[in-house]
């Protein structure tokens, strides 16, 4: 059973593997092309961090304008990937069979339909994650060398870079394909599950952008008013900032807004202590900041994955129901 | 325990009833012919029975088992369509098909495929003419080692050569396995050599069902005067008549009134006897 | 004789060596045929045997590798169908979103000879209604149209690549007994391709066996089975032999 | 070899089911002489490989056969003919029945009668000798 699947999905196999192929290629290649670049340059220091120098230095400035729009688009690559797989092979699998009266074939056999299935799915989408998770791997074995003078430099949780690393693009990958073969055994027509699987996964991508940040606890970081919070200036995730009064309870942002506004009058260029008293006159003496450190990026992408997986998993357990009911 | 039976069995696609209230029973060793108008829900009742249709009412069972979402084992189904993997080989089709399957036989696949003139194993089944397609088709049938085959339109596509190669092999089948066929079909000189017993289905019900020979000779053809049909006894199936002439297809007949000409009728016009009288229904 | 100068007397179809070749090899070759005028003509032969080549070279929908035909004396040369033409392929392409009505009034806008009382008269016989849609309606149904259709545009040569395939026995009279009807009443030369022989007895009166890209019979039906061996075993016959010279 | 011995020839447009078909022409070859005790009739196989009839049709009429006590089934076998049908009178071309019928075929042709006269000639006589209750 699975030969069959093999046989049958082969074109699609062989153009996995043959992206793989160029992928690979195009990343070595760039990746020492940039190696090159950065040693010619002398801005190997500049790799690991940011000084002063680096960020006013001409080559280093050269650098960025001619890599940066790659790198970006190696990370776009990744991003775009589990959509595509979920639009090119997860749509059609079952879809097409359906479309094209095929799946009649297999379920007059003696294979269970749920076996047809599973032999189906494994075949499609082991490959497809293998892939994707080797070109993961190299892209961001290309962007580790670009350090903080690539997209690294925003840290782990700017979308981009979130959205390319740890465990997430397989859990988006794995929920793409299963919308799109849910959504092909339901409407049984690959170009709906196509474009069903397209807005869902966008829609779904949007929505829950910022669920992480309400499921996870978050840490406190609190300063007096005049400085501003660590956390809003590295690469942590700031949720939500802001005043507390003396009871330690963050206070509403219009009540904020009224006090900053009245203190405004008080703020000369020449120095903020003025400024700063009347802020905390208005009881606005400590400022918090509500964030999830970078360290701990690697729980947030967890919390991502199951959500996704676990959607993925029920759409699957639907794609079965479905095909059991398909009649 | 029969290969086949259908209990009150319905389905409706959408607001129509393509097969309705059925119930039949095929014993074992015979060839049905299952006949009827376009659209009677002949492939409906086979796909039924295959379990790849899911009935709205009643269920059928083959071999003792219902049948609804799962094909016996015992069961090989061509579907009207053909269903075959056009990407594959004839060679690998019968692999691929032959993996699916727990009891298979891919010698029988290749002695059938052997009979058929002009099977090209390497071959892409796409490229092949429709009737090859069916023959192929057939032959993924027979390699399941069935013992009731559903046949749905297998010679619609075959030429007269190859749909005696095919009959040839479906018959060697029933000799020597004892093979229960159903097969629907809209050619009634090639069934009449085959089958030996009748399912005549329209508008969703069985109308005739039985051994043909028994059912032919329930029924009787009568030519008489148009004008003293009154002395004409039995169920009147169909007529067609002219300015003096009355020719009458009857069930359970009386024994032929004076003045009229009774024949047993051969199972062509038999079933077109049927045919027009729902025709009749219909308008 | 100059067949150009008169095409009123020119015959239906004329083939000289005709021969077409696809990348897979040749599908007819060395084919000469004359259809005579008014004959219902059997076109049979096995899968394969180059039937609908045939058809499509007659249409000027294929072009001939080698040799070449006349339709009525006119060299078909891909310039679209003989006016003089009717085609209804296998498939019956008829427009599924289209009511009856919308058919008609299409065969109407792309024929200059149509004749719509005689083709809403076929339709009305054929008891279809005029309302329906094309893809509601049964495959008995769905042919009656498509013959009025193809007979509305009072063609004098009309070709049917496997009319009756699918329709169930009653529906196949009735169609043939119509296509009869018509071709003898308007005087029509009628080519049909069918795999189902015996209801073509009775039916045709002109035989052309294909087999294998070359013509194996054809002539006039009482000359052929002057015996009386009926037209199907006939045909039957001679593709058997034929299938057996050469397997051996 | 025994299988040779006959050879069904199933006219489709007779009118006549294969059944009796299949009985009449074993009928036929055994009154002939072409079949006679201890000969075996093709299976059911042989046949359906020779004309494409269903198998059980062959089976039914080799029951009607065995039922008229003509042949016998042989478990594992095949059916074999047990009786004779033929005599001297139906045997040869040269039994005297056949050459007096010959002769007065003979003469009907030089009188002109075309195959229709002839037929209803000798089917009038037929039945006038043999009624049509004594016919099996």
């Amino acid at each position: 059973m699975i030969w069959v699947s093999w046989r049958r999905q082969r074109p699609q196999l062989i153009t996995l593997l043959a992206m793989l192929v160029v992928g690979a290629g195009v990343v070595v290649l760039l990746r020492s092309s940039m190696l090159d670049s950065i040693t010619s340059s002398g801005l190997t220091e500049c790799v690991t961090r940011t000084t002063q120098e680096c960020s006013t230095n001409k080559s280093a400035g050269d650098f960025r304008a001619e890599w940066s729009t790659r790198l970006q688009l190696g990370q776009a690559a990744i991003i775009f990937l589990p959509v595509l797989i979920g639009l090119f092979i997860g749509a059609p699998l079952f879809a097409r069979e359906l479309e094209q009266g095929t799946h009649v074939l297999a379920f007059t056999q003696s294979v269970s339909r749920t076996r047809w299935m599973l032999s189906k799915l494994v075949v499609a989408l082991v490959p497809a994650l293998v892939v994707l998770i080797a070109l993961q791997y190299l892209v961001w074995w290309w962007l580790t060398t670009a350090g903080v003078m690539g997209p690294r430099v925003n840290g782990s949780f700017q979308v981009f870079n979130f959205g390319i690393e740890h465990v997430s693009p397989v859990a988006y990958t794995l929920f793409a394909f299963a919308v799109g073969a849910f959504v092909g055994v339901v409407t049984r027509r690959t170009l709906v599950a196509m474009i069903v699987t397209l807005g869902a996964f966008t829609v779904l991508r949007f929505a829950l952008f910022d669920v992480v940040t309400r499921v996870m606890t978050t840490q406190r970081e609190v300063v007096t008013s005049g400085l501003s919070p660590t956390a809003s200036r590295d690469a942590s995730l700031v949720i939500s900032q802001g005043y507390l009064d003396a009871a330690g309870q963050p206070i509403a942002p219009d009540k904020v807004g009224a006090a900053v506004q009245a203190c405004k009058a008080t703020w000369t260029p020449e120095g903020q202590q003025e400024y700063v008293a009347c802020l905390a006159k208005s009881d606005l003496g400590r400022r918090y900041a509500d964030f999830i450190p970078e360290s701990q990026a690697w729980q947030a992408h967890l919390v991502d994955a199951s959500i996704y997986g676990a959607l993925a998993v029920l759409l699957l357990v639907g794609t079965g129901w479905a095909l059991r009911r398909q009649s | 325990m029969n290969p086949l039976t259908a209990t009150a069995v319905g389905k409706r696609y959408r607001s129509r009833w393509a097969v309705r209230d059925c119930s039949f029973t095929i014993p074992e060793g015979k060839v049905v012919a299952l006949v009827g108008p376009n659209g009677a829900g002949k492939s409906t009742l086979l796909g039924m029975a295959a379990g790849i249709v899911r009935p709205t009412t009643g269920g059928l069972s083959a071999f003792g088992t219902p049948t609804a979402g799962r094909t016996h084992p015992d069961v090989s189904y061509l579907g009207q369509n053909r269903s075959l993997y056009h990407d594959l080989t004839v060679r690998e089709l019968t692999r691929a098909v032959g993996s699916m399957n727990d009891r298979w036989s891919t010698d029988r696949v290749h002695e059938v495929l052997g009979l058929l003139t002009g099977v090209d194993h390497d071959a892409k089944v796409g490229t092949l003419s429709a009737g090859t397609r069916t023959q192929v088709a057939i032959a993924m049938a027979l390699g399941r080692l069935p013992r009731l085959l559903l046949l749905d339109e297998p010679l619609s596509d075959l030429d007269p050569l190859a749909r005696d190669e095919t009959l040839r092999i479906i018959m060697t089948e029933v000799a020597d396995r004892g093979t229960t066929v159903v097969m629907s079909s809209h050619l009634l000189t090639d069934l009449r050599e085959v089958c030996d017993h009748i399912l005549l289905v329209d508008e969703g019900r069985v109308q005739v069902d039985g051994d043909i020979e028994e059912v032919l000779a329930r029924h009787r053809i009568l030519v008489g005067p148009a004008a003293d049909e009154s002395s004409v006894e039995g169920t009147l199936v169909s007529a067609t008549r002219t300015a003096r002439q009355s020719t009458l297809l009857l069930r359970e007949a009386a024994p032929t009134p004076k003045g009229w000409e009774g024949t047993e009728p051969d199972l062509e016009s038999l079933v077109m006897g049927y045919l027009r009288a729902s025709r009749e229904r219909r308008r | 004789m100059n067949l150009r100068s008169q095409p009123d007397q020119a015959l239906p179809v004329i083939a000289q060596g005709l021969g077409k070749k696809y990348r897979r090899g040749w599908a007819l070759r060395e084919t000469s045929l004359v259809v005579p005028r008014n004959r219902i003509v059997a076109l049979v032969g096995p899968n394969g045997a180059g039937k609908s080549t045939l058809m499509g070279l007659i249409t000027g929908l294929l072009r001939p590798t080698t040799g070449g035909l006349t339709v009525f004396g006119d060299r078909p040369a891909g310039k679209g169908l003989h006016p003089a033409v009717s085609y209804l392929a296998q498939q019956k392409p008829l427009y599924q979103q289209f009511t009856v009505t919308e058919t008609l009034r299409l065969g109407a806008r792309t024929n200059p000879t149509w004749n719509q009382d005689y083709a809403e008269h076929l339709v009305e016989q054929a008891a279809v209604p005029m309302g329906a849609k094309v893809g509601t309606l049964s495959g008995g149904q769905r042919t009656r149209v498509a013959l009025a259709l193809a007979l509305g545009k009072r063609p004098s040569l009309l070709l049917l690549d496997e009319p009756l395939a699918d329709l169930d026995p009653l529906a196949r009279e009735t169609v043939l007994r119509t296509l009869v009807t018509e071709a003898r009443t308007q005087g029509i030369t009628v080519v049909l391709s069918s795999h189902v022989l015996a209801e073509l007895e009775g039916v045709c009166d002109h035989l052309v066996l294909l087999h294998n890209g070359r013509v194996l019979l054809a002539g006039d039906v009482n000359r052929l089975s002057a015996d009386g061996t009926p037209l199907g075993e006939l045909a039957l016959n001679h593709m058997r032999r034929a299938a057996q010279e050469e397997a051996a | 070899m025994l299988a040779d011995v006959i050879e069904f020839r199933i006219d489709r447009r007779s009118g006549v089911s294969t059944y009796m078909q299949i009985i009449q022409q074993v009928r036929q070859a055994m009154r002939l002489g072409l079949l006679n005790p201890g000969d075996r009739l093709p299976s059911a196989r042989e046949v359906v490989e020779a004309t494409a009839v269903n198998p059980n049709t062959v089976l039914k009429a080799y029951r009607e056969l065995e039922r008229e006590g003509l042949v016998e089934a042989r478990r594992g076998l095949g059916t074999f003919v047990t009786k004779s049908l033929s005599s001297e009178a139906t045997t040869g071309d040269d039994a005297p029945l056949r050459q007096e019928l010959a002769g007065w075929m003979g003469r009907a042709q030089q009188g002109g009668l075309v195959v229709e006269d002839v037929d209803a000639l000798y089917s009038a006589v037929r039945d006038e000798h043999y009624p049509a209750e004594e016919r099996s």
